[in-house]
C-alpha cells in the first residue's frame, strides 16, 4: 500500500511548484528525505516555511508531484494530519488553551478520561512542567513555552516532526534542551533552523535559495555552501 | 483571567448549575410583572441580601457588591425619584438591586465550567442549524488563552511607541490590529496542523 | 461554527482573536453613574463589523458575552457575570451583536472604501447599538424612555470619535494588511 | 552640566533593582557602562530586556540610582527618550505606520516637510529599500522588516542605541548586515543578544543572571563565563 513508507521514503517532492499571488513561491523543487533527521536551512523568504507547511498539508502544491509517509496531501489531508505534527516557531501562537493541562488534553482527546489525567501528569514531568499544569500558560517562561508546544505535539506520537525555528526565540540552555530533545527522537524529523551547530547534528540537510533547491546532502558541507553563497 | 465563581460549599454552590440559571429567568421573570408595595419590594432586596451569607458567601460579598451598585442606587434612584415619584422610584430601583444581586449569587457560585456544560446542552438542539456546540466550547476556551497573549502585544505597541518618542493618539491601534490580525492566522494554522479543525 | 463541515481554522482563530482584542479594550474605560459605562470596547465591535464581516464579526462580539455569561471579568472595567444581563446595559450588549452584523453587510458590500466603512460604522456601531440599548435601558431601570435617550446622548460625542477612529483604522489595516479582510479560503489553502 | 557623559560614562547604576508584583526582577545591579559598544548575554529571564528597558525610562528601578547619559530617567525621561533609541526583537510591533515611508515620516516629524520626502528616499536606499516606500510593511520580508524598523530609529540620530535581541528572527546574511549596522554605529550601543558571536564583537560585555550582573569586562571572557554556567 505505501511502498515509499516501507522504503523509507519519508518525503518524496517531485518538481514541486508553489504560487502565491500568481508569483512563485516555490519552482521545481525535487527531493527525496530518506534520513531519520533532515535540516532545511537558507536565507530569509528563500522558501524553507514554505516547504515545511507542504508536509502536513498546511499549503498545498500548485504542481508536481508530493508524498509524504507515502500519502497524497491533496487527497489524504485528515490521515497526513494524524501522522505528522509540526512545531511552529512561536509557542504564543501554537498553545491554544488557558493552562498547560488543558493544552496537553486538547492533543489527548482520544485518549480515555480516566487514562488522560495520568498521562498529562506524566508527559508535564517530562517536559519539566511538574506541578505548573493548571497556571495559566502566559505565566510561563520563553523556554517552558515552547517546552509546552512541544509535548503537546509529540504526545499525539508522530511519525514525522516537522518544525519550523523552533528553538529562535531562547536562550544557549533552553534551545540545547529543545534541540537535544528534537534529534532525540525516534520519529523522523525535518527541521527549519537558522542555527547552523543544530542543523549540523542533523542526519542530511538540505539548502534552499529563492523558492528552489540549491544543494542536499551532508550537513556540514551543505552547510559550508550556504555560508560560502552568503559572503 | 480569574473567573468572578469563589469556591465553596454551601447551598446555591451544590445546587446544578442549570437550576440555578432557570431560577434566575423565573425571578426576573416574575420580578419584572410584579408590582409591589415599597415594602413588599424592601422585604425582596433584603431577602436576596440574605441569600449570601445562607449560601456561605462571606459578608464582605455581599458589602462588595452592594458597594459597586452604590451609584446605580443612588443615580438611578434620584432619576426616576424625579420622573415618577417616590414610591415608584423605591419600587424600581430595589428591582433592578434584586435582580443584580441574584445575578452576581449565581455567578459567584457556579463554576465556569459548569456554566458551559449549560451552554453547551442549550446549543445542542441547534445542531440542526448548524452549530457545533463542541467547536462553541473550544472557541471559548481559545479566546480565553488569548487574551494575555493579546494583551502582551497591545504592550508592546504601547513600549514601542513610547521608546519612539511619538503619540499617535487612535492610530495607535493600527500596529495593534495588524500584529492581532497576523497572530490570528498563525494561530488558524496551529489549529489546522494539531488536527482541531479541518 | 458551523457543524459539518467543521470550521475551518483560519476563521476560528480570528473570530477567537477578534474577541480577545475586544476584551483587551475593556481596559480602556470611563465608568458612568447610571451604570452604563463609556467604554472602548465598542470600537472594538465596530472593527469587529467592519473587519471580520457581518457573521464573524457577530460571532466575535457574542464570543465576548459568552465569556462574561459564564463569569469571567470581559466587560469594560473588570465587570463579568450573569449580572451584566440583567442590568441597565443589557439591550447595548444585545445592540452590539445586531451593530456587528449591520456594520458588516454595510461596509462589505462591494469594494471597501472608507464611506461604507463610515457609514456603517455609524448606523450599525451607534444608530442600531441605540436602537437596542435605550428601551431595554428605559425597560430595566423602569426610567420613561425620553429622558433615557436624552440621558444617552452622553455617549453620543465619544461614539461619534470611536467610529470616525474606526473608519480610519480599518482603512489603514486594509493598507497595512490586507489579507486580514481576505475570505477564508485566500489564507489557508485547502484540499477539497 | 552633564559631568558624566563628558567623562564618558553612558549608563551609570547603582544598587539599582526593579521588583514586579512584589517579586524582585532586578536585584542590586552596580553597572557602569564606559565603552562604546556593550553587549548584554544571559539565559532566558535572567533580566536583560528589564535591564535595556531602564536605559529609555520604558520602565523605572523601584530601588538605587540611574542614569544615563547624564540624565535620571525618572525625571527627564523626555530628553531622555529624543536622545536613546530603542530597537525591540519584533519589527512587527515597532513599525508603527501603514507603509515604509509613512513608517520613516513619523520619525522625521521635526525635518521640514520639503525636506523630509529627500531624506526618505535616501534613507530607503541606505538600508536597502529603494522602491518599497509604498508598499504595505506587512509584505516585506523578515530581514527587510527589521531593516525598516532600525533605520527609523537611526535616522532620529540617537546618541545611545539599546538593541533588544535584534537579529534573533534574521537570517545568515541579514542577522550580519543588521549586525554590522549596528556595531558600525558611531553611537553608543547597548546590545542584548543571545548570538555570541555578535557578542563578542563588542567592546565590553555584562553577563546577567536571576536578576543579578555576574561578570562584566572583556567580552571574550564573559562569554566563557556563561557558556560555563549552563554546562
Ligand atoms: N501567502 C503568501 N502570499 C504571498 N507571498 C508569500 C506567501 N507566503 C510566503 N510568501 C513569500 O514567499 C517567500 C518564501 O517565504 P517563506 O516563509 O517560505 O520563507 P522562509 O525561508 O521560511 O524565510 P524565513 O527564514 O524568513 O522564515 C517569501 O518571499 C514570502 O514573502
Ligand atoms: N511586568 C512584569 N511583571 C512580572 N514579572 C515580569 C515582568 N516583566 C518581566 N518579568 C519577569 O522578570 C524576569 C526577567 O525578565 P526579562 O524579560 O528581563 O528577561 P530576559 O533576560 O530579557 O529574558 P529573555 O532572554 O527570555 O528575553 C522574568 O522572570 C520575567 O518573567
Ligand atoms: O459593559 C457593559 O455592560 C456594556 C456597556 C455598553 C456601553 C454602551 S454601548 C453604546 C454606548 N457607548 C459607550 O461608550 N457606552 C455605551
Ligand atoms: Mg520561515
Ligand atoms: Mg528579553
Amino acid at each position: 500500500m505505501r511502498p515509499e513508507a516501507a522504503t523509507g521514503v519519508g518525503v518524496a517532492c517531485e518538481g514541486v511548484g508553489v504560487e502565491a499571488d500568481g508569483r512563485p513561491i516555490l519552482s521545481n523543487v525535487t527531493v527525496r528525505l530518506t534520513a531519520r533527521r533532515t535540516a532545511v536551512i537558507g536565507g530569509n523568504g528563500s522558501g524553507k516555511s514554505t516547504f515545511a507547511r507542504l508536509l502536513n498539508g498546511l499549503r498545498m502544491p500548485t504542481s508536481g508531484r508530493l508524498r509524504v509517509l507515502g500519502l497524497d496531501p491533496a487527497r489524504e489531508t485528515k490521515a497526513l494530519r494524524r501522522r505528522v505534527g509540526f512545531v511552529f516557531t512561536n509557542p504564543e501562537a501554537q498553545i491554544l488553551m488557558p493552562t498547560p493541562a488543558e493544552d496537553l488534553a486538547l492533543s489527548l482527546q482520544g485518549v480515555p478520561r480516566a487514562e488522560r489525567a495520568e498521562r498529562i501528569e506524566a508527559v508535564l514531568t517530562e517536559y519539566g512542567l511538574a506541578g505548573r499544569g493548571e497556571v495559566p500558560a502566559s505565566g510561563l517562561s520563553g523556554g517552558q513555552r515552547q517546552l509546552l508546544a512541544l509535548a503537546s505535539v509529540l504526545v499525539t506520537e508522530p511519525e514525522l516532526v516537522v518544525a519550523d525555528e523552533p528553538t529562535t526565540l531562547l536562550d544557549l540552555r533552553n534551545a540545547r534542551r529543545v534541540g537535544d530533545l528534537l534529534l532525540g527522537l525516534e520519529s523522523r524529523l525535518v527541521l527549519v533552523t537558522h542555527d547552523l551547530g543544530l542543523a549540523a547534528r542533523c542526519d542530511d540537510a538540505v539548502l534552499f535559495e529563492d523558492g528552489r533547491v540549491r544543494a542536499q546532502g551532508d550537513p556540514a558541507e551543505v552547510i559550508d555552501e550556504y555560508r560560502a553563497s552568503c559572503a | 483571567m480569574i473567573s468572578l465563581y469563589r469556591p465553596g460549599t454551601g447551598l446555591l454552590h451544590r445546587l446544578p448549575a442549570g437550576a440555578k440559571l432557570a431560577g434566575l429567568v423565573v425571578c426576573a421573570l416574575a420580578l419584572s410583572l410584579w408590582r409591589p408595595e415599597p415594602a413588599g419590594m424592601l422585604a425582596v432586596v433584603l431577602a436576596v441580601s440574605a441569600m449570601y451569607p445562607v449560601a456561605g458567601l462571606p459578608v464582605v460579598a455581599l458589602g462588595q457588591t452592594w458597594w459597586r451598585l452604590r451609584w446605580i442606587v443612588l443615580v438611578l434612584g434620584g432619576a426616576l425619584w424625579l420622573f415618577t415619584g417616590a414610591d415608584t422610584a423605591l419600587v424600581n430601583t430595589g428591582r433592578v438591586v434584586a435582580l443584580l444581586l441574584l445575578a452576581d449569587l449565581v455567578t459567584r457560585t457556579t463554576r465556569m465550567g459548569d456554566l458551559l456544560a449549560v451552554l453547551e446542552r442549550v446549543l445542542r438542539p441547534l445542531r440542526r442549524f448548524r452549530v457545533d456546540a463542541a467547536a462553541v466550547a473550544l472557541t471559548i476556551s481559545l479566546t480565553i488563552a488569548m487574551v494575555p497573549v493579546i494583551a502582551g502585544l497591545a504592550e508592546q505597541v504601547r513600549d514601542a511607541q513610547r521608546a519612539r518618542g511619538t503619540r499617535l493618539g487612535v492610530r495607535a491601534a493600527l500596529p495593534l490590529l495588524v500584529l492581532t490580525m497576523k497572530h490570528a492566522d498563525d494561530v488558524g494554522d496551529a489549529l489546522v496542523a494539531r488536527g482541531m479543525v479541518r | 461554527m458551523s457543524a459539518s463541515p467543521r470550521p475551518l481554522g483560519a476563521d476560528l482563530a480570528r473570530i477567537a482573536v477578534f474577541a480577545a482584542l475586544i476584551v483587551v479594550l475593556g481596559m480602556v474605560v470611563v465608568p458612568l453613574p447610571g451604570g452604563v459605562p463609556i467604554t472602548a470596547q465598542t470600537l472594538g465591535v465596530m472593527l469587529a463589523g467592519l473587519v471580520l464581516g457581518a457573521r464573524r464579526g457577530a460571532l466575535a462580539v457574542l464570543l465576548v458575552l459568552a465569556l462574561a455569561a459564564i463569569g469571567l471579568p470581559v466587560l469594560a472595567g473588570g465587570r463579568g457575570g450573569l449580572g451584566v444581563f440583567v442590568g441597565p446595559s443589557a439591550g447595548y450588549l444585545l445592540g452590539w451583536v445586531a451593530g456587528a452584523v449591520v456594520i458588516g453587510l454595510i461596509a462589505h458590500r462591494g469594494r471597501f472604501t472608507w464611506w461604507r466603512a463610515g457609514l456603517g460604522a455609524v448606523v450599525g456601531g451607534i444608530l442600531v447599538v441605540y436602537l437596542f440599548g435605550i428601551p431595554v435601558q428605559a425597560l430595566v431601570t423602569g426610567v420613561p424612555l425620553a429622558p433615557t435617550a436624552l440621558s444617552s446622548l452622553a455617549f453620543l460625542p465619544g461614539d461619534l470619535l470611536k467610529a470616525a477612529a474606526a473608519t480610519v483604522l480599518a482603512v489603514a489595516l486594509h493598507r497595512a494588511y490586507p489579507r486580514a479582510f481576505e475570505s477564508r479560503a485566500a489564507v489557508v489553502v485547502h484540499a477539497a
